[in-house]
């Protein structure tokens, strides 16, 4: 089943154009990379999935609905989170704080509820147990009172996916998860995100780190001055002559 | 120990402390002084009327410990800064009603603050005259408020009466200062004066005050010709006013109340004010031999400085209260509010004030002023009846 | 001790700390700067003062009517403007304040400048402590909830609490209404304490006056915006010299606290902070196994298991 | 009488206009909205005046006086008051906050010095009334009109063709690069404070000698009119400051002329609103994308 698909999808800005009539498809509970040397686009495609931009031209459907333009809240109500490239976590909150609000459209309680304990105390206590099991399973446990501007960044990176997590999405968006990390560090993410895909989420990478992106991917899509230059596995896109010409031209 | 902790420890600290501090006793309590609360703004806004009532205050207080002060004892004035802030002026008459015990309380200047204070005298039975407040609805918050002020009532048809009839003025524009309480009472007593004598108000128009840009104003009361503006706010937009209607070519006076009646006022309007006139209960100008000596006083003790109508108010204010005392012989509550209340043919420097059954102030004469060759002129004496 | 003097200070503390808690949850907890509060606090003095003035109404009806008036311009206000992000809502939310003003300066049934006196003295010391209680309670109970979480996630970073999925406009006009709420109903205190209402007793400066106190107390904190609202109702009583210059010293309060102490005295400080350094002092602190390494939150938190468990 | 109106709704927006370039220049290099550029003016006001009025000192030079007075005060609000703040890294509010704490402090200084009373400023021209048809303008609301044009065109030039103004432009992109790229960000902010300053002390003085009046009020609610007017024309652009004014005082005037005298103020803070609604980006400014 098609979770993601981008239609003929272009970004103006001005008379820049970021992104020119992209496709692009994702099944379920597949791992789809999205490369390219910089300012290729890769991150305001995500910034059109995620709501942020609305695309200039073309189509995005998420599990056969359109969904251009939507508000970024409502998209994460039908099941799309994502994570920041450069982190955007509630700094000032807790670890724990920070995974109970991810889980926000997956928990109930509203002012009344606030006001009259009894009711909430249950839902409440749903809603931490949830997050403490989302913080264990990025390995987090332990800090799950420490105010999340005083994490590693390694720590960061897990807590943002955690945090993602915790909305229940179908399609999870990671933008350079690996950015900062050392390679211990992006050793234990690799496998952390194998075990979030098989939990059945569909996941769609922006990622620069080449080990990471051969490794875990199962396609590997790349961009070159906004456009989509190849498509396939990690082993045809390695031996894809536009790419190292579009690495290489860059390279040099 | 943790940052946070510390500065919570420090907080925690500075509540002991400010509450140490709210527990100590105000001040040693001597026995032979008699205190009298000074209401009214230092700082702030209105400050002008509040600093020239207490100027006015102490000065009536040093002449009366001079003579031996009343009934043995010396007086002594309790002040604080009110600031204008309503909550500021509760705290202060409470304060003064509680800690400091004053039998007596002179104040605040203005409308609005006497009107938060006056319920609060009331309840402990202090005294309390505002030399200032004109507006209604002050001395009816109980039997122990007054005020020695000259009422609007008496002003505005008297100068609404001489504009129309000795100088033939027909047609009005009236400008109200919407922020202004005194103004906004006292444009409605203008209106009826003008009415009542046959004039006519052509237009009303709004300004506030501290504006200082009137063209638009003074383009629209141009356009609709009238022989005198009204202004019934006070002097500094009076002035300008004035200016922007000179500016314009708008040549007609202005007509005022006492609020337009000080210095500044032909200071800032220059040529463009020539041939305003108002109404007053006090002119430094004109003074009877009560005011002539007051203003020699008040000019010793401030370096030459000329008393305003505030200062004025506030020295009667207390004079009223140490005669009153002198003739209770005593500073129990009630006989005291009936030798107040008893005030008759006072001769202040403000003129000379007459207490009615409604504790409402008769002062008389009315004086109509005007402005000549850059000073203030008298027009008329108007004796005023009950 | 407790003579009417400070009775009546007390007093004006519960109202003022039920206003500042009100702003509080606007401006600390959701990160919205609003300048126009002293104008929700007149809404609700007026509306409420015009109800038992004019219609004769229970003291308790007026003021849950000022506050929900006053609640009800907060939505108004809301839906348009808070759209508008940091200082350009903080501007109109000024804006905001001036019109209120104007418009109660034109008013028939306000008074105009005039004003309203004689309103009923039914405010005291304990109807106001109760409400302030109860005020600090709801306070609590909404920081504690799902949705004290989302006005967090709004003010610690609006893009990634809408990824999150919260629909930051609609979080942010119930951050409003309940503010506003809140300063409504300490304006009905204060209309029924002091018994005069004047347009200009709700200026940009007294706006500015509770802001001060959420500054100094720690923006986002409840016990600090208690403290903050304590502190500066008392300090110009005991400090006559703080009374003259208060002015001065407001400003130069805003700039020194933003410059060294931004998160204000008790800033990250919540009533379980305090609870567990309690437990801490009297439990003792030996075999602390937190060690106070981190933040006094972390450690905090090990006390509370600790006694959970005990 | 609408020709007249008109020209004294021009005469008033360009004493905002005037106000309103400082607030939009330091708006345009650090998204500050600096609260106490309104007490700025009036300081520059009050110097000028002491200046004639107590030391007889020639008008033109009271008003360079007064430039330079308010200049050094910028650059200094700036480095006690801003600075730490930007260095710091805090949030936007925080300085908002700071700068509002900076004009509560100015006005109450100058209340505690001089009293809440207005002052007048002496008539240091003599009127000159010219006919237009119906209307008249004088001498001094053409001088107003001409130096607020020639102060817009003379900043516009600093900003758009010199090497200072350039560096401001890269400082207001991204300061970070800008400071990368070898550009002294600190000195760049303290120029644009400098020159936003004295500019409010060339209104200040203007305003003074135009409506004959300095009080230590007047720039709270003249501040507000004139961050009201450069958002109106765009904050951050200069000739947007020029129109945002000249359209609020024409509104403001026809305001009192047309509808009602007492509404004055809640007419200009409801324009404010309006804009900030439909246009949050005022008639000549350009709408940034939110990076994320």
């Amino acid at each position: 089943m098609v979770v993601l698909e981008l239609n003929e999808v272009t970004m103006r800005f001005g008379g820049l154009t970021a992104v020119n009539r992209v496709n692009l498809l994702l099944n379920e509970n597949e791992i789809l990379g999205l490369i390219g040397p910089n300012g290729a686009g890769k991150t305001t495609i995500f910034n059109m999935i995620t709501g942020i931009y609305t695309p200039s031209a073309g189509k995005i459907l998420f599990q056969g609905k359109e969904i251009n333009g939507l508000k970024s809240y409502l998209l994460t109500r039908k099941g799309i989170a994502r994570t920041f490239q450069n982190i955007r976590l509630f700094g000032e909150l807790t670890v724990l704080d920070n995974v109970k609000i991810g889980g926000h459209v997956r928990s109930k309680g509203n002012l009344f509820g606030a006001l009259t304990r009894l009711p909430a105390m249950a839902e409440e206590r749903r809603i931490a147990e949830k997050a403490r099991s989302f913080l264990a399973f990025m390995g987090l446990a332990a800090k799950e009172q420490e105010l999340a501007r005083n994490l590693s960044y390694g720590e960061q990176r897990r807590l943002e996916i955690a945090r993602a997590m915790a909305s229940d999405p179908t399609l999870l968006l990671l933008d350079e998860p690996a950015a900062g990390m050392n390679p211990q560090e992006t050793m234990a993410l690799m496998e952390m995100i194998r075990r979030i895909r098989d939990k059945g989420l569909t996941i769609l990478l922006v990622e620069h780190d080449m080990k990471l992106v051969m490794g875990i991917c199962d396609r590997v899509a790349v961009l070159d001055y906004g456009e989509k230059i190849a498509d396939g596995t990690p082993k045809e896109i390695q031996s894809n002559q536009r790419v190292i010409a579009a690495y290489l031209g860059e390279a040099g | 120990m943790s940052k946070k902790r510390l500065s919570a420890l420090i907080s925690i600290g500075l509540v002991v402390v400010l509450a140490l501090g709210a527990l100590l006793p105000m001040a040693a309590f001597a026995a032979g002084e008699l205190k009298i609360g000074f209401l009214g703004a230092l700082s702030g806004n209105v400050a002008i009327y509040g600093t020239q009532s207490l100027k006015g205050m102490k000065l009536a207080v040093e002449e009366i410990n001079a003579a031996g002060g009343v009934l043995g004892k010396k007086l002594v004035i309790v002040e604080e800064d009110d600031r204008g802030d309503k909550t500021e002026v509760a705290n202060i008459m409470q304060k003064y009603a509680t800690q400091d015990k004053v039998f007596a309380v002179v104040g605040d200047p203005t409308t609005g603050a006497t009107k938060v204070a006056a319920p609060i005298a009331q309840q402990n039975k202090i005294i309390l005259i505002s030399p200032g407040s004109t507006a209604p609805g002050v001395v009816e918050i109980g039997d122990y408020i007054f005020r020695d002020t000259l009422l609007d009532s008496v002003g505005a048809p008297a100068i609404a009466k001489y504009a129309i009839q000795t100088k033939k003025w027909k047609r009005f524009a009236l400008i109200t200062s919407i922020n202004n309480d005194f103004s906004v009472g006292l444009s409605k007593l203008f209106e009826a004066g003008i009415k009542k004598y046959g004039g006519q108000v052509v237009i009303k128009e709004s300004v506030s005050d501290g504006d200082t840009d009137f063209s638009a104003q003074i383009t629209k009361i141009k356009a609709a010709k009238p022989d005198a503006i009204v202004f019934s706010a006070y002097y500094t937009e009076g002035a300008l006013i004035m200016k922007e209607a000179q500016k314009q070519g708008l040549k007609v006076p202005m007509v005022g109340g006492d609020g337009l009646t000080a210095p500044p006022y032909i200071e800032i309007g220059g040529k463009a004010v020539e041939g305003s006139i108002f109404y007053n209960g006090f002119s430094p100008e004109q003074p009877t031999a009560n005011t002539r000596k007051f203003l020699d006083a008040f000019a010793k003790k401030y370096n030459g400085e000329v008393a305003e109508l505030f200062a004025a108010q506030g020295y009667d204010a207390v004079k009223i209260i140490a005669a009153a005392l002198k003739k209770a012989g005593t500073t129990d509550p009630k006989a005291f509010r009936d030798a107040v209340a008893a005030t008759k043919e006072f001769p202040g420097a403000s003129g000379t004030i007459t207490f009615l059954s409604n504790r409402e102030p008769l002062k008389s004469p009315v004086y109509l002023l005007t402005v000549k060759n850059g000073e203030f002129g008298l027009l008329a004496k108007v004796p005023v009846k009950e | 001790m407790i003579n009417a003097y400070y009775l009546q200070v007390l007093t004006i503390m519960g109202i003022n700390v039920i206003m500042a808690l009100g702003l509080n949850l606007i401006t600390g907890v959701t990160g919205q700067l609003s300048l126009g509060h002293a104008a929700f606090m007149s809404i609700g003095a007026y509306a409420a003062a015009i109800l038992t003035l004019n219609y004769g109404a229970p003291f308790w009806l007026a003021l849950l009517f000022g506050a929900l008036v006053a609640a009800f311009f907060g939505v108004l206000l809301g839906f348009p403007t808070l759209r508008l992000s940091g200082d350009y809502l903080a501007i109109a939310t000024m804006g905001f304040g001036e019109i209120t003003r104007v418009i109660l300066l034109n008013l028939d049934i306000a008074g105009r400048a005039l004003g309203i006196s004689g309103i009923p003295h039914s405010s005291n010391f304990s109807t106001v402590w109760i409400l302030a209680v109860l005020s600090i309670v709801t306070m609590v109970f909404v920081g504690n909830s799902r949705l004290g979480r989302a006005f967090l996630a709004i003010r610690e970073d609006e893009i990634a609490a809408e990824a999150m999925g919260v629909n930051s406009t609609y979080y942010k006009i119930q951050a409003f209404a309940l503010g506003s709420f809140f300063a409504g109903l300490g304006g009905g205190l204060y209309a029924h304490y002091i018994t005069y209402l004047n347009p200009s007793d709700f200026g940009f400066m007294k706006s500015i006056e509770i802001l001060n106190m959420v500054v100094l107390g720690g923006m986002g904190s409840i016990p600090g915006t208690i403290l903050g609202a304590g502190v500066l109702t008392a300090v110009p009583e005991v400090l006559r010299a703080v009374r003259e210059y208060r002015m001065l010293f407001y400003g130069g309060l805003l700039v020194f606290m933003m410059i060294f102490k931004p998160n204000g005295l008790l800033g990250g400080v919540h009533f379980s902070t305090i609870r567990n350094w309690l437990i801490r002092i009297f439990k003792g602190s030996a075999g602390s196994p937190a060690g106070g390494s981190r933040g006094g939150t972390g450690a905090g938190e090990d006390a509370k298991t600790r006694v959970q468990e005990g | 009488m609408f020709l007249q109106q008109l020209i004294n709704g021009v005469t008033l927006g360009s004493t905002y206009a005037l106000i309103a370039l400082g607030y939009t220049m330091v708006y345009g290099i650090i998204l500050l909205i600096n609260f106490a550029h309104g007490e700025i003016y009036m300081v520059g006001s009050f110097i000028a005046l002491i200046l004639v009025v107590s030391y007889k000192v020639n008008i033109v030079a009271a008003f360079f006086a007064a430039m330079l007075g308010c200049m050094i005060l910028g650059v200094l609000m700036e480095r006690i008051a801003y600075r730490p703040l930007r260095h710091k890294n805090s949030n936007r509010l925080s300085a908002l906050i700071s700068a509002i704490g900076v004009s509560i402090f100015l006005s109450n200084l100058v209340l505690m010095l001089r009293g809440p009373q207005t002052t007048r400023f002496p008539d240091v021209i003599e009127y000159q009334f010219y006919s237009i048809g119906p209307a008249q303008i004088s001498n001094l609301q053409i001088l107003i009109i001409v130096i607020s044009a020639a102060l817009m065109l003379g900043l516009q030039y600093i900003v758009m063709r010199t090497k200072v103004g350039k560096a401001m432009r890269a400082t207001s992109m991204d300061m970070q690069t800008a400071y990368l790229m070898g550009i002294n960000v600190n000195r760049i902010v303290a120029i644009t404070f400098a020159i936003g300053s004295s500019l409010g002390a060339a209104a200040g003085v203007l305003v003074g000698i135009y409506f004959n009046a300095v009080s230590p009020l007047m720039g709270t609610m003249a501040g507000m009119k004139a961050f009201t007017a450069a958002v109106l024309g765009g904050i951050g652009s200069i000739p947007g400051a020029m129109l945002g004014g000249v359209l609020l005082g024409v509104a403001e005037v026809l305001g009192v002329a047309y509808l009602s005298s007492s509404y004055r103020d809640a007419i200009a803070f409801g324009i404010l609103i309006i804009i900030l609604l439909i246009k949050p980006s005022g008639i000549l400014g350009q709408r940034a994308l939110k990076k994320v």
